[in-house]
């Protein structure tokens, strides 16, 4: 068994040297390359689930415990920062949903980009070597031992996010693919929105990985949650906090950031900008998850200042996480990109796991994760294969002579319509997502929901006054319900209805590359939420519940089945669905929307998203432009430079008045007197210079005369 | 006596500008491997030195002495510590690379710029094994006058390279100036040279006035070779002039001359004004890091930018400086702060030098080809030159701080010891990594490399007919790069090889303040 | 001896006077040759004289004299050479107008 | 003795003055051609001279090389370059009047100081029989003067070849320059 746990590192490696042969050796070779990747993912996968297994069959002890591997990293004084790799139930659960979801996110990119066809993407080999590498940071992430580890993996997501999602930035413009200019513009200025963003938070998370290195020494998680270090932490004072509330809450804006939370949740929809497997990796396995994922493994950190003062570092969490479900979901129904519609979907369901999480419950908000991964992945391929059907469509119509030299952009729900008859695998996929996340019995996202609902309910209840627990229930349950309509409306605008242009009437079903994957995903939608079941005595309670139970704070045990939640929010859900979808399944083109007819100017906030992105541009990166050129300015033209150059000038002036005393004193009079006088000479001299021979010797007798005269009578 | 190690290393680029200088220079070929010849042993020797020396780097190893100037009390007294090592190797890893990239790419008056390059060598090498206060100065001021002329005579036309050369002249000049002085104050109280020695006596101990004159005076001379906002404005210009290779080495190697410095003589000689006036300093240190990285999103040209970004990063080393001095306690955990502080503050000056040495030579790729920096005047370039862009991108990400690159380690250790002594300081001084980001990414690789590359653009700015070599990056481009490229990814993957001669020797060294 | 030294030097002394007065002042060039040879003669009569009162026992004197009176032939083929060269160039013998190294 | 003495100073008055006369002659003598006849008369008095002073062999060379040889190529060449002897015109350029005055100083100064010079004078014995034997006179030539005899032989013949060449007449001078720059 140890044997197994020793090739942990092996997980993250695969993928790692998958990216690094392809990047070194095989970009030429795109088969080749695609097939690395995948055999890199697989092996990843195969040894991700053994040590699932693993550590299921290593019983209690080692769910809780876990096992580690440490490597002496860096020196720092009399000290060394150690690194290392670890599995427990918690790393156990996570490794057995995300090399899977990469790796069928792998196999049905081989499709979506086209492998063998005509207009393969150019740069396929390369989307196979990001993408390994991007795997390889959340495998990295998901088996740190330490914050170390986990930052490391999580900034080379980041970065991989960075160039998946101005993958498509390198594209010609090209309106046979239906790929404009400013699409090409959008995509660079996505992916720098979505590293910058990000980046914002992980710079919060890198003070407080600072913060509590400076404090404990280590960074190792086991040590940093030991009861005695967290009371460290609260002993010590920080602007007028515990220390561990400001680290928790530094923390907790390194996932912000990652997750796309409330504010920082920007640059999640303009990630769609990217190739829809990126979408679906980033949104479902990946990016997304890491922030989460860190949430869950610092819990401590959260509840060890609640405990202490009541300190509001994990009211925070549910807060920021509450507002963002209900800000996800709203602005999703105003949405036309069938992409974006599910970017905010999935902001709205990771507020739902920051939720959970901010209610203290660990499994509740991971459950959420899994599922959400395991569904979200669903739909976003199946959106991915509804475009691509879309795309092939508009193909299959400029060639007779339909819509030609229109633009169009293929992601438009407004153009799709009636697509269950023509992509109807496609569609069985896309229901069974939908159903997930809108929480339908038995699909996954209602288990995983239900559970949060039901820890805020039960925290609700067991207070009694309209305290946080309350409004996060409310928040939930109303972002169900938003969750439900806007669904609906997709659901209504793809697949129902009569297609609203000759794309959509020519699309057809995708290659088996693509819904094979589909197929699979969407078993585990259906099936995935049974793992927490609570009629089954919630197993994954059992497996990762107790993974902190060595700082002493963090208490697990699974809520029971709350009926009354479960019944509020699925008739929510229902009653949400069929109104969205009974609106728009005969929605026709150009008609008024009727959500816009419903709610009016409150529409139009919605589809502006809240004018967040405005406001950042006003408030934001205008002025830091204006700044740097302000600074620039103080440099160059304004402080700094003119002060030297006047230095200089000065300096030239005082040389200057040497310079008049030297050449009119000194050179006029002496230096150039002297030279003048020589010149004079030269001129009269030059006249002894007769050429005449005889004058030269009669120069030579008058000297010698002379010199006789002197040597014979002086 | 031991071999000479250092001797060697110092003066064997010295013979070789000797011989580079009396050799014909209509032999361009023979002239340019005779350089690079030249820079070779004194690379393996500082290598052999540093896998030598670095188990026991906590004291001073590789300790040569001998009377030099007598009537002056001066000697010839080298040695090298875990804190110099790295570096004289930075010294001459950067230098031979720059020769070898500058034996392809420099076309006029080859033999006077082969024979000056190997000359500097000799000065940026000496001051960092130099023990005495005499030599220190001396090596110091060597290496500027060859950087002058390189700036000014093969600095580009339209770049203005003697309005370069001489700012960068006069304001190294008056730092020396001013550190000279101080040295001297120092000598009348201490009665000797000797770097190691002077901090035990306590140099200007009894006059507080002057001792704080010269602190400033010695700190105004490293601060302008670091540089430290407001002193930096000579090195934009000075690296914008300069070719390739200059600026190369005035990023990779100059700036820590300046940092050097700081380390080893300000630190030990004033711990207690040091840490009296670390607020101060820290000021400086937030303002060029912050300021920097500002000036740096406003650059259109390549060369400016990373040339304030060196301004930025240099500012990060200044921070890691002042939080190891911001507390003189030697208690264990607060040591191991200042020390990680300490560590962090090196490691940025080795990593710099790799990294924004490693960015000099890219920008030189592309301005050979193109002869032009205008970010506006590229695009889309990743699609042509797939391998330059690659190669630019990874070094862009050291920059910027990328865990598991180089740089990320450096500035980690950085903030984890600012963040445990002087956390205001490194709350403020966190906005530079955003802004990093923001400069690195959105400025070079985003108007290089992203976007649509533009065929009539593009033939606007290169001409095949004057580049000889591949279009994308040509065998001697790749090769100079790979060993930085290493560097950057040994370091940022696994430093406990680079970092353990570095932490024992400031460990040691804060230990004896 | 009838005569004494200082008459023969006198003597010798007036034929190179009158010698260099020729060599500075003739125009033509052979007219300076001959003024040169009269030089020459003059020396040659110091030398045979000095030899004749002072050291008449050793050759000197007259080997001397031998010398000169080669050196002054060779002189006088290459100056002639000269002077026939210059010309045939110039068409003078004029040294006033052979100034070609004038300013 | 006393008529020796008397024929002596006879004889060295007679010789002075065609030295002295001829040289006068030579430099004054608007005529090129006489000029050189008065050389003649000039190096025939020197040539008594060394009869005067019992150095009988170089009187002979005198004879045989100056007057035989010098001078009648000097007459040679005056009439070769004929046209040009300008006869009848001023023979003396205008410094003649420095020059004479330069030259009569000069030859002041030598005058006195011969004159107050105290020579020193051989013993009477040894200046009544200064009998050089011709053949002592070979032998110092090959033996101790021997190298400056050689250098003396190498001097005429280089003069005399750089003569021949200085004086050669160069027919196809204008080709040959052509032929130069064309190179």
């Amino acid at each position: 068994m140890e044997f197994i746990f020793n090739l942990t590192p092996l997980i993250p490696l695969f993928p790692l040297l998958a990216f690094a042969i392809i990047v070194l050796f095989t970009h030429r070779h795109n088969r080749l390359s695609s097939s690395i990747a995948i055999g890199g993912i697989a092996l990843s996968t195969a040894l991700g689930w053994t040590l699932v297994l693993a550590t299921i069959l290593s019983g209690e002890h080692a769910w809780a415990e876990g096992w580690q591997l440490r490597v002496p990293w860096l020196p720092a004084g009399t000290t060394v920062l150690e690194l290392g790799f670890a599995v427990d139930g918690f790393t156990a659960a996570m490794l057995f949903m995300v090399p899977f979801v990469c790796l069928m996110i792998f196999i049905y990119s081989q499709g979506y980009m086209k492998l063998g066809q005509p207009d393969q993407d150019p740069r396929y080999a390369r989307f196979f070597a990001y993408i390994s590498l991007f795997a390889a940071g959340m495998l990295g992430l998901v088996v740190a031992r330490d914050l170390v580890l986990l930052f490391i993996s999580w900034e080379v997501m980041g970065l991989c996010s960075y160039l998946l999602i101005g993958f498509w930035s390198f594209r010609k413009a090209d309106s046979e693919h239906h790929i404009d200019a400013a699409q090409v513009v959008r995509a660079r200025q996505a992916a720098l929105k979505a590293f910058i963003t990000t980046r914002i938070g992980d710079v919060l998370l890198f003070s407080g990985i600072a913060l509590l290195y400076s404090y404990t020494g280590t960074l190792t998680f086991r040590e940093l949650f030991r009861p005695e270090t967290l009371e460290t932490l609260q002993a010590i004072s920080l602007l007028g906090m515990p220390a561990v509330t400001v680290i928790a809450l530094l923390v907790f804006g390194g996932a912000v950031g990652k997750s796309a939370q409330f504010p920082l949740h920007v640059w999640l929809p303009d990630a769609m900008e990217g190739p829809t497997p990126v979408s679906a990796l980033i949104h479902a396995a990946t990016m997304v998850a890491a922030g989460v994922y860190l949430v869950a493994r610092t819990l401590p950190l959260f509840i060890a200042g609640f405990v202490v003062a009541d300190a509001p570092a994990l009211h925070w969490v549910a807060v920021i996480g509450a507002i963002t479900a209900l800000l996800g979901a709203t602005v999703g129904l105003a949405q036309d990109d069938i992409k974006r519609v599910l970017a905010y979907s999935t902001i709205s369901q990771l507020g739902y796991m920051m939720m959970g999480l901010g209610l203290g419950s660990l499994v509740a908000g991971i459950f959420h994760l899994l599922t959400h991964a395991f569904f979200k992945a669903l739909l976003f391929l199946s959106a991915g294969s509804v475009i691509h059907g879309v795309e092939h469509g508009a193909h299959i119509a400029a060639h007779n002579g339909h819509g030609h030299g229109e633009h169009f952009s293929p992601n438009d729900m407004k153009i799709m319509g009636g697509l269950r008859h023509r992509m109807p695998r496609t569609f069985v996929a896309y229901l069974a997502g939908a159903l997930a996340l809108v929480g339908i019995v038995p699909f996954a996202g209602f288990w995983s929901k239900d559970e949060i609902l039901a820890e805020a309910f039960h925290l609700w209840r067991a207070d009694g006054t309209l305290n946080l627990p309350f409004w996060v229930w409310l928040a939930g349950t109303l972002g169900a319900f938003f969750t439900a309509l806007y669904m609906g409306r997709q659901l209504g605008l793809v697949f129902w209805g009569e297609p609203r242009h000759a794309a959509a009437r020519h699309a057809h079903e995708s290659p088996s590359s693509m819904t094979v994957p589909l197929i699979v995903l969407a078993l585990f939608a259906l099936l995935f939420g049974f793992v927490n079941a609570p009629f089954l005595g919630n197993p994954l309670h059992h497996l990762m519940g107790n993974v902190h139970e060595v700082s002493e704070v963090v208490h697990a045990e699974a809520i029971p089945f709350n009926p009354t939640v479960a019944g509020i929010s699925t008739v929510l859900a229902v009653a949400g669905l069929l109104l969205g979808w009974s609106l728009y399944r005969n929605y026709r083109a150009g008609q008024v929307e009727p959500f816009q007819a419903a709610l009016g100017p409150v529409f139009t906030v919605l589809r502006n998203k809240y004018y967040i992105d405005d406001l950042y541009q006003w408030a934001i990166i205008r002025p830091a432009v204006w700044l740097a050129n302000f600074c620039f300015n103080i440099d160059d033209r304004w402080i700094i430079d003119p002060f030297v150059d006047l230095v200089g000038a000065a300096g030239r002036a005082a040389s200057d008045i040497a310079r008049v005393l030297d050449s009119g004193v000194i050179d006029r009079w002496f230096v150039e007197g002297t030279a003048q006088l020589f010149n004079a000479a030269g001129r009269w001299l030059r006249y002894s210079e007769t050429g005449h021979v005889q004058n030269y010797l009669l120069v030579v007798a008058v000297t010698i005369l002379l010199l006789l005269g002197l040597y014979l009578y002086f | 006596m031991n071999f000479p190690f250092l001797t060697l290393i110092t003066f064997i680029p010295l013979l070789g500008a000797v011989v580079v200088a009396l050799m014909p220079g209509k032999h361009e070929r023979a002239l340019k491997l005779v350089a690079v010849l030249f820079s070779v042993p004194s690379l393996v020797l500082a290598l052999i030195a540093w896998l030598l020396s670095a188990q026991a780097a906590g004291e001073m190893q590789l300790l040569e002495e001998a009377v030099w100037i007598p009537t002056l009390n001066a000697y010839y007294r080298v040695g090298v510590d875990g804190i110099s090592l790295p570096l004289v190797f930075l010294t001459t890893l950067l230098t031979t690379l720059s020769l070898f990239y500058s034996a392809y790419t420099i076309k006029k008056r080859v033999k006077e710029f082969f024979a000056l390059f190997l000359l500097l060598e000799t000065g940026m090498i000496g001051v960092f094994v130099a023990l005495d206060l005499i030599l220190f100065y001396i090596f110091w001021e060597v290496g500027l006058v060859p950087m002058f002329l390189l700036i000014g005579i093969w600095g580009q036309p339209q770049d203005r390279p003697q309005y370069s050369a001489i700012k960068f002249f006069l304001y190294t000049l008056v730092g020396s100036v001013a550190m000279l002085l101080a040295f001297i104050a120092i000598y009348l109280t201490t009665g000797t040279w000797n770097i190691l020695q002077i901090p035990s006596l306590k140099p200007l101990a009894g006059n507080p006035a002057l001792a704080i004159a010269a602190f400033w005076a010695i700190f105004l001379a490293f601060a302008i070779k670091v540089p430290s906002w407001p002193f930096h404005t000579w090195l934009p210009d000075a690296h914008t002039a300069a070719p390739t290779a200059g600026s190369v080495v005035l990023a990779g190697v100059l700036l820590k001359l300046g940092g050097y410095g700081m380390i080893r003589i300000l630190l030990p000689f004033f711990p207690d004004l040091f840490r009296q006036f670390a607020p101060w300093i820290g000021v400086l240190a937030l303002i060029s890091m912050i300021y920097g990285a500002l000036v740096s999103m406003a650059q259109w040209d390549l060369k400016r930018l990373i040339a304030y970004s060196s301004v930025s990063h240099m500012g990060f080393f200044m921070l890691g400086l002042v939080a190891a001095a911001a507390s003189l306690d030697v208690a264990n955990p607060v040591l191991n702060s200042r020390a990680i502080a300490l560590n962090g503050a090196v490691l940025q000056m080795f990593n710099h030098g790799i990294i924004t040495g490693g960015l000099f030579f890219l920008v030189g790729v592309i301005y050979e080809r193109t002869h032009t920096r205008d970010l506006k005047a590229f695009g889309g370039l990743s699609a042509k030159m797939p391998v330059y862009y690659g190669v630019m991108l990874m070094t862009a990400l050291a920059s910027l701080g990328l865990p598991g690159l180089a740089g990320f380690i450096s500035e980690f250790m950085v903030f984890r010891g600012a963040f445990a002594l002087i956390p205001t300081y490194a709350i403020i001084g966190i906005v530079a990594i955003v802004l990093g980001a923001a400069y690195i990414l959105w400025k070079i690789i985003q108007h290089v490399f992203l976007g649509e590359f533009s065929e009539e653009r593009w033939q606007k700015i290169f001409n095949p007919a004057h580049w000889h070599f591949s279009l994308d990056m040509a065998r001697f481009e790749v090769i100079t790069m790979a060993p930085l490229l290493f560097f950057m990814v040994l370091v940022g993957v696994y430093p406990a090889p680079v970092l353990n001669g570095i932490n024992a020797a400031t460990t040691a060294l804060l230990a004896g303040l | 001896m009838a005569i004494p030294l200082p008459w023969w030097l006198t003597v010798a002394a007036a034929l190179f006077a009158i010698g260099l007065y020729g060599v500075l002042s003739r125009r033509n060039a052979i007219g300076v040759l001959l003024g040169i040879e009269l030089m020459l003669n003059a020396a040659n009569i110091n030398l045979v004289a000095f030899w004749r009162y002072i050291t008449p026992q050793a050759l000197t004197g007259q080997v001397f004299a031998i010398f000169v009176i080669g050196i002054a032939a060779a002189e006088a083929a290459a100056g002639l050479a000269i002077i026939i060269s210059a010309y045939r160039r110039r068409r003078t013998v004029v040294v006033d107008e052979l100034d070609t190294m004038r300013w | 003795m006393i008529i020796e003495h008397a024929v002596q100073i006879f004889a060295f008055v007679i010789l002075t003055l065609m030295t002295l006369g001829g040289g006068l002659a030579v430099v004054t003598s608007r005529n090129l051609f006489h000029a050189a006849l008065f050389l003649i008369l000039s190096l025939a008095g020197a040539m008594g001279y060394y009869v005067l002073l019992d150095a009988g062999f170089l009187a002979v060379v005198q004879l045989l090389i100056y007057i035989g040889a010098i001078s009648i190529l000097i007459l040679f060449s005056i009439m070769l370059t004929r046209g040009l002897m300008m006869p009848g015109q001023v023979q003396r350029n205008e410094q003649w009047w420095i020059a004479a005055l330069v030259v009569f100083l000069t030859f002041v100064v030598l005058v006195v100081t011969m004159w107050q010079t105290v020579w020193p004078i051989a013993d009477t014995e040894a200046l009544r029989a200064p009998n050089i034997a011709i053949a002592q006179l070979g032998a110092a030539l090959v033996g101790p003067y021997a190298i400056p005899f050689e250098v003396i032989s190498a001097l005429l013949l280089v003069a005399l070849v750089g003569a021949i060449v200085l004086a050669r007449e160069e027919g196809n001078q204008p080709a040959r320059a052509d032929a130069e720059t064309g190179e």
